[in-house]
């Protein structure tokens, strides 16, 4: 009993966030404000959870106490609702801030620029392909400089190295759309098999019905 | 005044990422726990700033349920609702293992999941429909933009091989010749622009993020 | 003292800070760069004239950007947020409002420091509201529903997506579409990048995003950063031409200097 | 009825077709599965593997199929595996993979032969931390110390660790590459769904990610190597009407523009892409 159950309320869970294609409806905004709901309230748990095992188990249990000062950080950062004193809150979002932009600028530059330039320049030149590799890397490069107008010789290198960008844009987004219809296989499966199709059936119902009556007012 | 509130958040800023970069180059051990500290510092204070986004959420919901707005108080009390239902059967899953976990592992590991393959399945119908409407044939780039898409999507499914097997080699060749080093000139120039606006902030000029109004 | 195989690239990392000051300087100094035109970052006050036509909501979205600023998409955030607050500015000055859609809670406080100045400076804090940032949750999937049905709802006149995307753009850039919104886009991630040339009508692509977020700093003299940007572009350029031809002739001192 | 719901109709019935009746295209194993599949199989006995579950339940669907094929690889070979994870969704991904994927065990004792780390938050510095210190989380996800893991003894470090393998669907493998391969040498291999292939390729080009697997593509080559057809099988029917669709669809929509254009009826300027 309880699987076919279950696949039901999937099933409807499912269509309920679906029926957003048809249009915004009941069924999509209950859904949605429940999603919401359990979103924020297991996230919000993770991060109790996680204060308890990087500081109150440390500092309980191995006497850590440096890990007090994180948890005060963090504490200051709820100063900003008190008028007065919310400059504090400045000061631990400096330290978050500069971490993430830390960690970039070091690893940026090694692997993102120097690598990949290192990594262009050891190809193997005899190979054609090569050769086209340097020249569309050179003109994607080329196209964003910024502070020189396009015309003349710079003129052509850059419509060329735009159109590159153009064409590796279309060729990557083919892989994107292989992972959509992955994903969106693996959800249509649930709704054409047992017991999905019960509320599939029902949902076109519900659509006809629907648009039957919008089209009388 | 000026210095609490502008000039020593910024001076905290710059610190932090010079420390991190030599976290990155410098191998002697004092530069590496230093970044690890930083690293685990972090970590904490995101962990403990989550209940500033309960407050965000509250703050919106609440006066929408007392206010009784028409049409939205009462899915804004679904969502108040769902929430503390969540962190009660989160909390009773970690600490009272066996009560309510099948309440917990239906909502968590079944609904929440089902809901999210929704949301990402979404993608493949935005996905025709944007395709579909800005790939047309107007201009040279366009054109580019929409041959090679044509090619490199034939080429992913087993359905090219079998139209012509000319397909997935010229697909392959697409994916590893004009897709990587059109993607290597742009991730060169547009990890440059995010480097130059770290130091940028290194030297002060993180005006927008940590100004004061 | 350095990790072998990265003094090369602290060496590219120093020069790079070199060249940008000097930049920097030479424009506090007085001269200044003359700027391409980018028509994205010009289509933004269109976007913000054409809701405030329409009396609807401007919608603003900076990406899941892989949990925010802890990340090492810290810098696009840091541009996403310059970016805000041009935007506010205008949605101040036009007296729309602005609506940002928040996924990673590290981002909240900023957003909420960012609008709050920009109303300020516009003369207009008392139009500033808390719920301008809509926080919805950490997780990617949810902030993309809750944007999605919000879109069907409030039915936006325009949409600005500028930031760290992954796989929510082409969700939000359609859901936003779908409800008729006048779209402008930009993000320097390769992953996204062509969902945005689909979707907007205005798109910043690469560096033209940061380009765009200095131009609207609050420290004017940033405009010297984009300056100095070209001279490395040419710098890096002169770097695989000359480097790939002595490669092919066999010396490779260029290569053994960069992996050093 | 607009345009985008006949869009989106037909888009269903072409994915729906194959579960509900499968055709069985041929699958062709691509060269970057196979490196991933030999690299593991080339593995010397009792070298430890890290196993980084990146991704939620959400990708489940696209990389389920994989997932479950490495994970079955990974057990039948004698080797120490680890699974962390920068996913919150962590715990449930692994038993997902045990129950769904229905693995079979075989003689492999937890804490022996494999063990499951908590999960850690933070993006990459928190990776880096974790290569700084594997015994990062102080506790495995169901709650023994460390420290009284048999197999966790020797292991530290990310120096002890011969491949650490991503489930990815973001850039994470930079992640992997910056904080583990470059400082500790721990070779780099990715389970990546489809969306980042175009991005982590520039990586396996140059070799310094030794293979990947790709999305459901990738899952359904793998299961044919270690023999064990599921899912992902089924899922490249799936995909070729889906593309077959699309291709359609574009082609359609430029005989719509070039009707047009020479019949002189064109719409307004629709302003495309700045």
């Amino acid at each position: 009993m309880t699987d076919l159950f279950l696949g039901l309320v999937l099933a409807g869970c499912t269509l309920a966030f679906f029926s957003l294609l048809y249009r915004e409806n009941i069924f999509y905004r209950s859904a949605e404000h429940m999603y919401i709901g359990i979103g924020i309230g297991y996230i919000l748990f993770q991060g109790f959870d996680r204060v308890i095992a990087y500081v109150w188990t440390p500092v309980t249990t191995r006497g850590e106490w440096i890990w007090i000062v994180p948890f005060i950080l963090g504490l200051l950062i709820y100063t900003r609702y008190i008028k007065s004193v919310n400059w504090m809150s400045k000061w631990p979002m400096a330290l978050i801030i500069g971490s993430g932009t830390g960690l970039a600028m070091g690893g940026l530059v090694a692997t993102m620029i120097v690598g990949l330039i290192v990594s262009t320049i050891t190809l193997d030149f005899r190979n054609v392909s090569n050769i086209v590799f340097l020249i569309i890397t050179v003109t994607g490069i080329a196209y964003f400089l910024l502070t020189r107008e396009q015309t003349g010789t710079l003129g052509y290198v850059t419509k060329l190295g735009r159109f590159c960008l153009m064409a590796a844009f279309g060729g990557s987004m083919a892989s994107n759309v292989n992972s959509f219809c992955s994903r969106l296989g693996g959800v249509i499966e649930t709704l054409v098999t047992y017991p999905g199709y019960y509320m599939t059936a029902l949902a076109f119902i519900l659509v006809l019905a629907d648009s039957m009556i919008l089209k009388k007012k | 005044m000026a210095f609490e509130r502008n000039i020593g958040p910024k001076i905290v800023l710059s610190i932090t990422i010079i420390l991190m970069v030599t976290n990155y180059y410098l191998s002697p051990q004092l530069f590496q726990d230093i970044g690890k500290y930083i690293k685990e510092f972090v970590v904490v204070i995101a962990a403990v700033m989550l209940g500033l986004g309960f407050i965000n959420a509250l703050l919106r919901d609440i006066p929408r349920i007392t206010k009784k707005e028409p049409g939205q108080w009462y899915f804004s009390l679904l969502t108040i609702i769902f929430i503390f239902v969540m962190l009660f059967l989160c909390a009773g899953n970690k600490y009272m293992p066996g009560t309510f976990s099948g309440m917990y592992s239906f909502l968590y590991q079944e609904v929440y999941r089902v809901l999210g393959n929704a949301i990402g399945a979404f993608a493949a119908f935005f996905v025709f429909t944007a395709t579909f409407r800005a790939m047309r044939l107007k201009t040279l780039e366009a054109g580019a933009y929409t041959i090679s898409h044509i090619l490199a999507v034939l080429g992913n499914a087993p359905i090219g091989a079998v139209i012509w097997p000319g397909i997935p080699i010229i697909a392959d060749w697409i994916n590893e010749v004009v897709v990587s080093a059109g993607l290597r000139g742009f991730i060169i120039t547009s990890s440059l622009g995010g480097v130059i606006l770290v130091f940028r902030y290194v030297i002060g000029k993180s005006e927008t993020v940590l100004g004061s109004a | 003292m350095f990790y072998s195989g990265r003094i090369g690239s602290f060496g590219i990392l120093v020069l790079i800070c070199i060249i940008v000051y000097i930049r920097l300087r030479q424009v506090v100094v007085g001269k200044s760069p003359t700027i391409r035109r980018l028509p994205a970052l010009e289509s933004v006050e269109e976007a913000v004239g054409r809701a405030a036509e329409m009396g609807r909501p401007v919608f603003f979205n900076a990406g899941y950007a892989a949990g925010g600023l802890t990340t090492i998409e810290a810098p696009i955030i840091g541009a996403a947020m310059s970016l805000l607050h041009y935007t506010a500015r205008l949605t101040a000055r036009y007296g729309t409002g602005i609506t940002i859609f928040l996924g990673p809670i590290n981002m909240v406080p900023v957003s909420m420091d960012v609008i709050k100045a920009a109303y300020t400076i516009e003369g207009v804090e008392s139009d500033y509201r808390e719920t301008m940032v809509r926080w919805l949750s950490d997780s990617q999937f949810v902030y993309t529903s809750g944007f999605m049905g919000a879109c069907q709802r409030e039915k936006p006149a325009s949409h600005v997506m500028m930031g760290g995307f992954w796989y929510e753009s082409i969700l939000l850039g359609e859901a936003g579409r779908n409800a008729g919104a006048f779209t402008v886009g930009g993000t320097p991630r390769q992953g996204q990048v062509h969902f945005m040339v689909a979707i907007c009508d205005y798109v910043l692509i690469g560096d033209e995003y940061y380009a765009a977020a200095a131009s609207v700093s609050r420290d004017p003299e940033e405009i010297g950063s984009i300056w100095g940007a070209d001279d490395i572009k040419i710098l890096i350029l002169g770097l695989l031409i000359v480097g790939s031809i002595l490669q092919v002739l066999g010396i490779d001192w260029i290569t053994q200097l960069l992996k050093l | 009825m607009e345009q985008r719901h006949i869009i989106y109709l037909l888009l269903a019935i072409m994915i729906a077709i194959p579960y509900i009746q499968p055709i069985g295209i041929p699958v062709e194993t691509s060269k970057m599965t196979r490196d991933f599949y030999n690299k593991l199989k080339s593995l010397p006995e009792g070298s430890a593997v890290v196993l980084m579950v990146d991704v939620g339940l959400g990708s489940w669907v696209e990389l389920g199929p994989a997932t479950v094929a490495v994970v079955q690889h990974l057990l039948d070979l004698p080797i120490k595996l680890l699974v962390s994870g920068g996913s919150a969704e962590l715990p449930v991904v692994w038993e997902y993979t045990l129950e769904q994927g229905n693995i079979k065990l075989g003689d492999n004792k937890y804490g022996e032969d494999y063990v499951v780390l908590g999960f850690i938050t933070g993006g990459e510095p928190a990776a880096a931390a974790l290569a700084d210190n594997l015994h990062l989380t102080k506790e495995d996800q169901y709650g023994t110390p460390l420290e009284e893991i048999p197999m966790m003894k020797d292991l530290r470090t990310a120096a002890d660790v011969k491949v650490v393998l991503s489930i990815m669907a973001g850039t994470q493998e930079e992640w992997y590459l910056r904080q583990w391969r470059a400082p500790y040498g721990t070779d780099v291999g990715i389970i990546v769904s489809a969306v980042t292939t175009a991005l982590a390729m520039t990586y396996y080009v140059s070799g310094q990610i030794f293979g990947m697997v790709n999305s459901l593509r990738g899952g359904a080559e793998y299961e044919l190597l270690i023999s064990k057809p599921g899912k992902g099988v089924v899922g490249t029917d799936m995909l070729s009407l889906s593309h077959l669709l699309l291709v359609g669809l574009l082609i359609i929509g430029n005989i719509q523009l070039l009707y047009e254009k020479f019949s002189g009826t064109r719409k307004p300027e629709e302003k495309t892409g700045g």
